[in-house]
């Protein structure tokens, strides 16, 4: 095996330099904690390990009709995780049916990456397992080192920015976004243009972050993103720390985990959390009059990546949905969600975004200032905030 | 009488202390053929209550590469995991004391007589729903109360007394306290109510006769009498806020922060893997209720010594 | 009656009442801003959602399936305690109490632990791990029932009258002694269903779509229509509840009426 | 001399009257007994002495006070309960000083006064005993000494020996009189056991349907009942209906059998009356040669049914016709007359009561004295 760390941290150092502007990560951060779960109906049991040897690793635009023939004769597609309401899966899991025949079987839609990987471990040789995942990049990388993917190119592979994806195949980053500020119009009348702004008396009562700091990511990149609006940066966080700290005494800081219902209700009319979750809450909830802005003291990026189960029960379709997520119509799905999509520059480009789904995102300007973290920043920033966010931020 | 709702006392259940009583008089005994018949359920406990327990408590004393260690444990006693024991403890106590007096005063107010009967069976009947409501819908349903912009707080808002002016947060100890409640109140109601069948008229009576007055009757013998139920409800009240994980953590992300959501944030959170240290902070848990049966057992011998 | 009684009776509906009633306010709403009250497009959605139809079979099978083994597992055992092995009815009785302080949590890493890699029919379907988890957890509610009702019928009396009429084992036990003791078994069973139908940590954290994870999954993401579901969800236990209380009157049995998964 | 007077009672609960009027005297240091059939009203009035129910109309006076809408804990009247009604968490002398800690008694007071009264009803010993560590009859004592030590005014006591065995109610019940006795204290007894109300009363009020039937001695109550229902319930008896034939002779006329009765010579012909024979009364031989007139001609043949094995006495059933008549015997010469022998029965006119009926009224009250 590879030293996969010396790969990582080349990666993040490739980040770095590369400034990655328009990209990083997009929703499907969490509502973790309190996963979800389906275990639907099984599906079809095929003779694993024999289309385990056949499932190629390289794509080509030859080998693809011979992918689709072999997916099909699979007949079906284990996905794991995908909540339809976010990065617009729903219609990623009604479309891709719909081209090619192969029917899908999304279990625990909710749930988390660690989640994920745990299903590919405990339910190894068994027809119900994952073919492909998508995990958060530190989870990536782990499963990687444990074993757990298939190294697989797809047709795209190239047009994916080099930081975005592994040179050996085994994961490749899908969609990131940045931290923002939701808001109900109706309540916050004068929104919060910076994080700073968010400890104005005016906000006593009313803001909140999409889940706790101890177990979710997207609330660890809200306490990431404050601090670097605080003085602090992705490699010291305690400023953000003490910010939620003083945002918790004062009482603008209600420490509820952000939910569909607290948006719609009116409960939490400032909450903190992925852009693409707030561009969703923007559609979804009228009467929340929702409007949401990225705030520039502090842009912060984050973003998930695919990856394919090394012992899928269906290898072909799982190769197939990777041709289909990577495909100009599969990233654009996910952009028309909110979220943006790895090839996003590649799609530019070559213009083949509809003008009515860029309309729709916030300005790129804001997007060109995000930071990322590296796997070490992470980890430091989840073991500093689990020491002292219940201490300093609890009661 | 008490007919339609005769519930089976689970804390006032007397089995407890008699299990854990060394049986003096056993000796030593054939084994005989009839506990052949109770190999089913023995196997059935050992399988799926006793080696998953047993797991976790052996998980707690491996690191990562399952080598024997103390490291977990020790840890336990440091900030935040010390700090989150004594939190649960802290929520646990008060609502399981708090959830016995209020809830055996609400048992007693639908139970006694001259109280209608539809009010018992009404309330026994809700309590057994409420007694199973948590998580989210729980949490959100005390939000649309009495969060910031909850139902109640704007009328008291309206009426001209803010509650949050005065101190009040939903998303405190106190407000999970007052959420806990919310189930801690209906299953005392139901394991106090067997017990308060068990009040004889004839004792009330006979107090008032002896001229003793009403609170004379409670503290001389009604209470006294209730004693052993009443302790053995604080324990299982007391197990049951232990144990609450979802309502908790949907109402305050880990701000009051309480043993079972370390537990869920090191074993299956996306940001915290460390199973073993979850494991340890299971264990930390069995300690802490095996420590509360150790003090409830001679506390329940004591009160309930002039029982048969 | 004393005021005193109403006063605390009055306080404990208040208090019960109102997070229901800020509930049900929010499920009227309409997602529409500004709109006025009230709409029942939220209770439509939820009685329209297949997953919420899908959820609760599942469930409602589970919860058959936890009482079917329950009864089969603690009907003969605790019959054959009260006949013969009086000394080991404490010693159960005290079994029974353990899941009580055993935290869903801490059981479900356990069960978890132990069971990987056995096969999919068990460790991969509801019907499997989670049912066997279940009866666990029913085992407190199930054991106190069913031992007051053994305690209230005269086993002896019952099994030496079945067998002098030549009556064997099996025959005692399904024709004479269950149903004397069938409001008991009745009891417990509806316990075990309230329990199934409201369990969520197991489920969740054992990766299975049962109705409790559904209605989390709905809270967490579908806004509106989580209001209805979770009054509904209040019902359908409460109409579980009511229908052990007329059980339980019927028959003049016992039942214990303790559930507690949050 | 009335100590305790109840004075036009009325209680309803609903529709039902369970007391309708009673008026009852009590005199110091008196033993009365309220005997009647479960649903006569007797625990109910009770009740209203002890303060635990308001009658609806009606004054219950206490030694020339009116007690009633005092409080039962200021009423100073000490009640024993049917059964159970021991506090359980506490030992039987905790029991007996309950009243006294209650009334702020200093330690050792009530420690000497309960150790006495616990020595009074006989268990000097059993002080330190739980009330589920005690027997039925040692709790009720346990009870009584409890109720005494207060040192009431009345003392009330709710059918104290129902849940008893025979033997130790019995003994129980005389305890309770040498008690009572010993230390003057007015007494209110409510049994449905005639024989109980009897051997332990100076005097008994029979209850029926909310009134009361008749008040008096046992002896009375035995020899003159004055009513129907208490004839009855009293004893053991043998009832004819009949109509008086010729109020000069005394002769009164059942189903064709012709009996003189001394009492009806003051009744008019043709009254319709309630013939009444204690079983003792009657004379039972075998049925000789010489089984002629007999002493007033109120002779009765027959053929022996059943026997009764009563210990000295042995009750015998004779059938002869349509009629049955009850007599007892002693064992000894029962032991002469086995089942199916034949024989005469004579009773003196003397020994025969008579109770006018109303024309079409009820000729039995149907009253099962067995029945609670």
């Amino acid at each position: 095996m590879e030293d996969y760390e010396a790969q990582e941290v080349e990666f993040w150092a490739k980040l770095e330099e590369e400034g990655m502007s328009r990209s990083s990560m997009l929703r499907r951060s969490v509502a973790a904690a309190a996963g979800l779960t389906v275990l639907g109906s099984a599906s079809t049991a095929l003779g694993m390990s024999k289309m385990r040897a056949a499932a190629p690793t390289h794509m080509t635009q030859d080998a693809f009709k011979q992918l689709v023939v072999d997916a099909k004769k699979e007949g079906h597609l284990n996905t794991i995780a995908l909540p339809p309401d976010w990065a617009n899966y729903a219609e990623a899991l009604h479309d891709f049916p719909r081209k090619y025949g192969i029917g899908i079987t999304n279990d625990n839609p909710d749930g988390s990456s660690a989640q994920e990987n745990q299903a590919i471990v405990s339910l190894k040789g068994d027809k119900r397992a994952p073919d492909a995942v998508d995990v958060g990049v530190s989870f990536a990388i782990s499963g990687t080192n444990q074993g757990l993917y298939a190294p697989y190119f797809n047709l795209n592979y190239k047009t994916i920015p080099r930081a975005l994806k592994n040179t050996h195949g085994y994961w490749m980053g899908d969609y990131w976004g940045a931290v923002s500020i939701g808001y109900n119009k109706s309540l916050v009348p004068n929104p919060p243009k910076t994080f700073k702004d968010l400890m104005k008396p005016e906000y006593k009562g009313k803001v909140a972050i999409n889940g706790s700091p101890l177990t979710s990511n997207s609330a660890i990149a809200v306490v990431i993103a404050t601090a670097i609006a605080n003085g602090g940066s992705v490699s010291d966080v305690g400023p953000g720390i003490d910010f939620w700290a003083e945002m918790k005494k004062n009482g603008n800081y209600i420490p509820v985990g952000t939910t569909s219902q607290t948006v719609a209700s009116g409960q939490t009319p400032i909450s903190l959390d992925w852009d693409y979750n707030n561009y969703a809450y923007v559609t979804e909830f009228p009467a929340a009059s929702w409007g949401f802005t990225i705030p520039s003291d502090g842009v912060y990026g984050g973003y998930y990546a695919q990856a394919i189960n090394a012992t899928a029960p269906h290898p072909n379709a799982a190769r197939l949905w990777e041709e289909f997520l990577y495909s100009d119509q599969g990233q654009i799905i996910w952009l028309k969600g909110g979220a943006h999509p790895a090839r996003f520059a590649d799609l530019v480009a070559r213009k083949v975004i509809p003008a009515a789904v860029l309309a729709k995102l916030p300005s790129a300007a804001i997007y060109n200032k995000v930071k990322f973290a590296s796997l070490a920043q992470q980890t430091a920033a989840k073991n500093l905030i689990a020491q002292q966010w219940p201490t300093k931020v609890g009661s | 009488m008490a007919d339609e709702s005769r519930f089976v006392t689970l804390a006032s259940n007397a089995a407890a202390p008699q299990a854990l009583r060394p049986d003096v008089t056993s000796g030593r005994r054939r084994l005989p053929l009839a506990w052949l018949a109770t190999v089913p359920f023995f196997a059935y406990t050992i399988a799926f209550l006793f080696l998953p327990a047993g797991s976790v408590l052996i998980g707690a004393f491996q690191d990562n590469e399952n080598k024997a260690t103390f490291a977990n444990i020790r840890l336990l006693f440091h900030h935040p995991y010390i700090d989150a024991y004594r939190t649960s403890i802290e929520i646990s106590l008060v609502t399981a004391v708090l959830g016995a007096v209020f809830g055996l005063l609400i048992a007693y107010a639908a139970i006694r007589d001259g109280t209608p009967k539809f009010i018992r069976s009404g309330l026994t009947t809700f309590a057994g729903v409420a007694a199973n409501f948590g998580g989210i819908p729980l949490a959100f349903a005390w939000i649309a109360t009495l969060g910031p912009l909850g139902v109640v707080t704007t009328w008291l808002r309206r009426a001209g007394w803010d509650p949050t002016e005065h101190g009040f947060q939903l998303f405190s100890k106190t407000g999970v306290e007052l959420v806990y409640m919310y189930f801690q109140l209906p299953l005392m109601i139901l394991v106090i109510a067997p017990a308060i069948d068990g009040l004889r008229k004839e004792w009330r009576e006979a107090a008032s006769n002896l001229g003793a007055k009403q609170w004379q009757f409670w503290r001389y013998v009604g209470i006294p009498v209730l004693m052993p139920s009443l302790l053995g409800a604080v324990i299982l009240l007391f197990g049951n806020a232990f144990a609450a994980y979802a309502t908790a953590y949907s109402l305050t992300s880990g701000t009051v922060n309480i043993v079972p959501v370390l537990i869920g944030a090191y074993y299956t959170g996306n940001v915290l893997d460390n199973p073993h240290l979850a494991q340890a902070l299971a264990f930390g848990m069995f300690v802490v209720l095996a420590v509360m049966m150790l003090l409830y057992i001679p506390l329940q011998r004591r009160a309930a010594r002039w029982a048969k | 009656m004393a005021p005193s009684a109403y006063l605390w009776l009055g306080l404990a509906a208040i208090y019960f009442i109102l997070p229901l009633y800020a509930t049900l306010a929010f499920s009227l709403k309409k997602n529409v801003a500004g709109a006025p009250c009230c709409t029942l497009a939220n209770y439509s959605w939820v009685i329209h959602n297949s997953d919420f139809w899908h959820t609760i079979k599942v469930s409602f099978v589970l919860a058959i399936e936890t009482i079917v083994i329950s009864l089969i597992l603690f009907v003969p055992t605790i019959y054959w305690v009260h006949l013969k092995l009086p000394r080991l009815r404490p010693v159960i009785a005290f079994l029974a109490l353990i899941p009580f302080v055993v935290p869903p949590i801490v059981m479900v890493v356990g069960l978890l632990r132990v069971f990987q890699g056995t096969p999919h029919w068990f460790y991969g379907e509801p019907w499997g791990f989670l049912a066997a988890a279940y009866v666990i957890l029913a085992f407190p509610y199930m054991f106190f029932s069913l031992d007051a009702g053994f305690r209230a019928i005269d086993v002896h009396t019952l099994t030496e009258a079945s067998q002098s009429l030549g009556a064997s084992w099996p025959t005692t036990l399904v024709k004479v002694i269950l149903p004397n003791i069938r409001a008991a078994a009745l009891a417990g069973s509806f316990l075990a269903l309230a329990i199934v139908m409201g369990e969520f940590t197991i489920a969740n954290l054992a990766a299975f779509h049962t109705f409790p994870i559904f209605l989390q999954y709905v809270n967490e993401s579908a806004g509106f229509p989580a209001g209805a579901l979770t009054l509904l969800s209040f019902m359908i236990t409460w109409a579980a509840m009511g229908s052990l209380l007329l059980v339980g009157r019927r028959r003049g049995g016992r039942g214990a009426m303790i559930a507690g998964t949050r | 001399m009335t100590y305790l007077r109840l004075e036009n009672l009325h209680r309803d609960f609903g529709t039902v009257k369970a007391l309708n009027g009673i008026n009852i005297d009590v005199g110091e240091g008196e033993f009365l007994s309220l005997l009647g059939p479960s649903g006569c009203g007797k625990t109910t009035a009770l009740r209203l002495v002890a303060g635990f129910d308001r009658p609806n109309a009606g004054r219950i006076i206490v030694d020339g006070k009116d007690v009633t809408n005092v409080s039962p804990n200021k009423r100073d009247m000490g009640m024993v309960f049917q059964a159970y009604s021991l506090f359980p968490n506490m030992t039987a002398r905790q029991n007996v000083e309950f009243g006294l800690r209650i009334r702020g008694k200093h330690r050792s007071e009530r420690g000497s006064k309960a150790g006495d009264l616990l020595e009074l009803v006989g268990l000097g010993h059993a002080g330190d005993r739980f009330p589920h560590q005690l027997s039925g009859g040692m709790q009720q004592r346990v009870a009584l000494a409890r109720a005494l030590a207060i040192e009431p005014r009345v003392l009330l006591l709710d059918e104290p020996l129902s849940a008893l065995d025979a033997k130790v109610r019995v003994q129980l019940r005389e305890e309770i009189r040498r008690i009572q006795l010993e230390l003057g204290i007015t007494t209110l007894y409510v049994t449905h056991d005639q024989e109980e109300a009897l051997a332990i009363s100076d005097h008994v009020a029979v209850m029926y349907g909310g009134v009361i039937e008749q008040m008096g001695s046992p002896a009375e109550m035995y020899t003159t009942p004055a009513t129907p229902f208490v004839a009855e319930f009293i004893g053991t008896m043998n009832r004819l209906e009949a109509r008086v034939v010729d109020p000069a002779t005394g002769e009164v006329e059942h189903a064709g059998l012709r009996l003189h009765v001394d009492a009806a010579r003051q009744r008019s012909a043709g009254e319709r009356v309630l013939v009444l024979i204690r079983p003792e009364s009657l004379e039972i031989q075998a049925a000789g040669g010489d089984a002629n007139g007999g002493v007033d001609g109120n002779v009765f043949r027959g053929e022996v049914i059943t026997q009764t094995f009563l210990g000295p006495v042995t009750r015998v059933k004779v059938v002869g016709g349509e009629l049955a008549l009850t007599a007892d015997m002693s064992t000894a010469r029962a032991a002469a007359l086995p089942i199916g022998s034949s024989v005469v029965a004579r009773v003196p006119s003397g020994d025969l009561r008579l109770l006018s009926l109303p024309e079409d009224g009820m000729a039995s009250v149907g009253v099962d004295p067995d029945a609670e």
